[in-house]
């Protein structure tokens, strides 16, 4: 884990509200894995105080990838920063994604930005067979950067179905051999929920990586428990023991 | 000539008067990977029940402008596995190293403090009477003169310990308080723990903490707790631990102005993992600058 | 359809929800180049006293982590100028004028009242039992439960007017303040004043402020405010002002969340001098998005 | 008074730490007067709060100049406002500096950035005869723009002079004729006071942009008092009856 001044490279638009941006940084983007994240200071002064999580998208060389919405004021401080600004960033931090096991087919489901992680681990699971179904409000808020073939699914008509990205995947459950297939998830808890329970009825294997709130970022504040069924009595830490969990071993919010 | 960084208090001989703050670095492990503790003044644990407490449910932390509410619950492991597993770690640091004790009951407060006593890596205990986040206990105690007086007594009879109580900054006489723990016999106070804050969603009508109301903690609170070690160091005669806010070098200066003979560092961790060490460098170039020989002598040298 | 954004409070009928919180405004004649003070709720005058006082020496005011601290000292021209030259100008606007009013002594108190209560224009007195900035009175009443209730008593009979207790936040036990007023015939209180800061020049050694400790505002202290009225909305029946460290409409609906009927503005004056108007807009579309007739159905609509 | 988006329209360095930048705003170019001020909101979040105050230090048709150094977070921010970015400016403040008076003689004194009001001084005292003297640590901490032939008092020797602009003016005081001049001055409440005695001392009217901790700047905090032995009972307010006073009114901190 390391305090780094990563360098801005490079800032694309991928839609109206959702940016990518390249940083400078070797410790980062060399010790980096699928479902990692690093915590972002925003700012030098006390509003905004805590620093930002972002799962790290992608990584290359020694340069790695950022993607997300702007939402709030911490997401609009670093959508404003300029390529050859630096910026305080501490990572890689957590638990990734488990890669090894003898499934064959790498099933990825994510919401909205949910995708962020998915083009580092496509790229890492080479060998395995993938397929991604990503879900959203409508096709523009459904990144698909870095993610090939990925189908969408979308509430309004503008994606490849019509509904939640959970529908889609029951709509497809027939195609899929869940003995040979371990689904790698991310996005927000509703959507966790429906495939919780759409795993546990059709016996898919499947990894999630959570959000939450988050102080520290490394497991010193206590911030961001998670009811984990395997150790009842005292929570795991998403930023820690996660952010990729087993989701059928975790109690969701 | 390098300024003699060293502070005395409450029996302590410490490198530098940089502490971290309770709650804000675990049992030292993920910390220890930032900041090299051997460079410290100290080290205050989470604090520890007798049980392991398991703490609140999500969300338990949320932002807010230059500070953040937490509801951890005294999430910990138990003194037990305290002692047994997070100790052994801690006693490599060749820094003090200060646990805290928080409980429901006297009687419990009284049990703590003779295991720990027993404990030869510990430097000191410190007594949490305050944190704002635990129903049973905690605030109910910290907000009333004579349960810290009884809490301090009790301990105080249970450990030959440096003894150090942390006060709740949520009472309007907290040199009172500190008063009381020096007449029962406590060798320090520490100011402040987090004050009592919410926060609510406004498109759900929620609050942000699952507890409802957490502890302000961060920049925001630094006017608050720096008024309250001004406060106790203007009458009551007993060494403090300044804690509030502390995000540079520039903060631990204007504690010690105040009246605190050592600070602690808390939330500023989360975002600059490495606080404590950076900030001894400005504090070294401080008493140049200043002339000054002992950086103890910034302790309450306030003018007004 | 436009929602409504009227609220009742204290006997009052506000077209919205929106005052101008007491000692940020004046007297209201600055603050009306920016802001149209008849599309607010009301604003509340600055504090006034039996005799003009000159204030504290500066520096009165320092800015802190998203906050400020301030030792005006109350400053005021006292009541008689008050009626005379600050009234005919604030009448001139239809929204709500609240006299406030601050004293040393409970017989002060009274004949302020009394006074004021003879001048047609004020719609509502607010009483400040509450400002840590006076050193012969003010901060001792108001962490004072039975002589917030004694001046509640005694400017109950001498007005008729609504009757409006502001208390200080710097107790742990802020719904027993509000209980007493309720009790003694009190209208409303208002939550929060300022809380007791100070900061020090780390070079000099001195004070900030001259009066080396002044009140905290601003968003620093919002959690801390909402925390003190949702402890009153949820075990007093009593009408609440919330104040602290509103910013934006979106704080606006946060306090009316916690229990707030109205609401008051105060530092972000300063910032955004437009802001009580603006925020106006934010609040109406909150309506229409949540499919709300009426704003005032926002009032302790907290889901715990 | 007004409340703008003030855009950037150029930044120049004129020393190592001062900046001067200049701002498009009609609303406060053509409504200010020497002495005036205006007030910056210079962060969107809490932190940095207050708005900073700053001297019109010179105005052009719809655009107007300030000089500053940066000493702080804010004027940290101000300072790397880009071209065509814009930001909150409340003004023009405050009661500048009289201009009428049969005085002959203008002698401006400043003590570092207190020169900031003097451009535009210079400019509207078209008639009279204006000298200049300006003090600072050093000459590069004195700047210059826009008074022709200013003296400079230095602490070193880079100046036309060693030692404080009061100790300049003593020097040369039987050069002036205390009847026919009217200094006006601004700078640091020591030089100040310094100067008040050398104006009590010599007979010289004076008229001085004072400066304190603001937090309103329009009237309305009562957080900028000022001793006037005019109104013995009452404080003036810095911001709304200065910043420019009789100097030999005000009892200076
Ligand atoms: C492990 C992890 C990985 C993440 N990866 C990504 C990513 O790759 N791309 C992306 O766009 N977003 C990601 N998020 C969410 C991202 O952290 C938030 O969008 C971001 O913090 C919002 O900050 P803000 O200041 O713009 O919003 P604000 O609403 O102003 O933030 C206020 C506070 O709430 C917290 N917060 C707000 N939204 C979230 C959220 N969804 N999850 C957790 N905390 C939140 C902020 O960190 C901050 O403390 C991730 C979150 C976590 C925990
Ligand atoms: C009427 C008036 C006119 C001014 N004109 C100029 C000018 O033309 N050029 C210039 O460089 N400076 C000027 N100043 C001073 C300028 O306001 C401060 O340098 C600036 O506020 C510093 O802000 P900061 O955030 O960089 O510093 P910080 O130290 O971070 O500021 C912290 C707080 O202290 C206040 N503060 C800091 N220094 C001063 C100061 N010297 N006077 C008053 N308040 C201060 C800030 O406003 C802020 O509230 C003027 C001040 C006043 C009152
Ligand atoms: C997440 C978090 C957890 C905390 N847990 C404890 C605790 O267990 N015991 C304790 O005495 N104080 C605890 N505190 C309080 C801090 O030790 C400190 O008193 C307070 O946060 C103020 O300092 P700061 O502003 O530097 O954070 C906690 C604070 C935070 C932010
Ligand atoms: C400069 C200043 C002066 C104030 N003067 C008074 C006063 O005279 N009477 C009073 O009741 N409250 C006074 N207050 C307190 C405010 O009315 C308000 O309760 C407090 O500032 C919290 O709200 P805010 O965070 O929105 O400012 C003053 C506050 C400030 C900042
Ligand atoms: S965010 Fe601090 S422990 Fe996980
Ligand atoms: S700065 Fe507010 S009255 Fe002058």
């Amino acid at each position: 884990m390391h305090i780094v001044n990563a360098r801005v490279v490079e800032t694309k638009a991928l839609s109206k509200n959702i940016l990518l941006k390249k940083f400078h940084s070797p410790e980062i983007a060399r010790n980096v894995a699928p479902g990692r994240f690093v915590n972002v200071k925003v700012s030098e002064f006390g509003d905004p105080l805590l620093r930002r999580p972002f799962s790290v998208c992608d990584a290359d060389g020694d340069e790695f990838y950022l993607m997300f919405d702007v939402t709030g004021k911490g997401t609009r401080i670093l959508a404003g920063k300029q390529n050859d600004e630096t910026i305080d960033v501490l990572g890689p931090l957590g638990n990734g994604f488990t890669l090894e096991g003898d499934y064959e087919t790498a099933l990825l489901v994510a919401g909205g930005l949910g995708a962020a992680p998915f083009p580092l681990l496509v790229k890492r699971l080479a060998g395995k067979r993938v397929l991604a179904f990503l879900g959203g409000r409508t096709r523009a808020a459904v990144p698909d950067y870095g993610i090939p073939n990925a189908v969408v699914a979308s509430e309004d008509d503008s994606g490849d179905f019509r509904g939640t990205v959970v529908d889609l995947l029951r709509e497809r459950a027939n195609e899929l051999d869940a003995s040979t297939t371990k689904i790698f998830a991310c996005g927000p808890n509703a959507m966790l929920k429906a495939l919780q329970t759409f795993c546990r009825d059709e016996g898919f294997a499947c990894e999630a990586s959570l959000e939450c709130a988050m102080a520290c970022g490394f497991g010193v504040c206590q911030g961001c428990p998670v009811e984990v069924k395997s150790t009842p009595d005292r929570y795991a830490l998403v930023c820690k023991d996660g952010p990729a969990f087993d989701l059928h071993d975790v109690t969701l919010p | 000539m390098t300024p003699d960084l060293s502070v005395h208090i409450a029996g302590l001989k410490l490198r530098n008067p940089i502490l971290l703050a309770s709650g804000t670095v675990g049992y030292g492990f993920e910390i220890s990977e930032h900041v090299d503790l051997n460079k410290l003044g100290g080290v205050v644990a989470k604090s520890i029940s007798l049980k392991p407490r398991k703490g609140n449910p999500p969300p338990r932390v949320t932002e807010t402008p230059s500070g953040m509410i937490n509801a951890i619950g005294l999430a910990n492991v138990g003194v037990d596995e305290f002692v047994e597993k997070k100790i052994p770690f801690l006693k490599k640091f060749d820094c003090a190293l200060v646990a805290n004790i928080a409980a429901s009951t006297i009687e419990e407060y009284e049990e703590l403090a003779r295991t720990l006593d027993g404990v030869e890596e510990i430097d000191a205990i410190e007594v949490n009477v305050s944190c704002p986040n635990v129903k049973d206990g905690g605030l109910s105690f910290g907000n009333d003169a004579d349960a810290v007086g009884n809490v301090t007594r009790r301990t105080r009879k249970a450990t030959s310990k440096p003894l150090i109580v942390k006060l709740s900054p949520n009472v309007p006489n907290v040199a009172a308080f500190a008063k009381r723990v020096k007449d029962e016999g406590g060798d320090a106070v520490t100011a402040i723990n987090t004050l009592v804050g919410t926060a609510f969603n406004i498109h759900t009508s929620k609050p942000k903490i699952a507890n409802v109301v957490g502890g302000l903690s961060g920049p925001a609170i630094k006017p608050v707790a720096l008024a309250k070690v001004l406060e106790i160091s203007r009458s009551v005669d007993i060494p403090i631990f300044g804690v509030g806010g502390i995000m540079s070098w520039e903060d631990v200066a204007e504690f010690m102005i105040v009246g605190a003979s050592a600070v602690q560092i808390g939330t500023a961790n989360f975002v600059n993992p490495n606080i404590g060490e950076t900030a001894l460098e400005g504090l070294r170039d401080y008493c140049v600058n200043r002339g000054l020989e002992r950086l103890s002598d910034v302790t309450a040298s306030y003018k007004i």
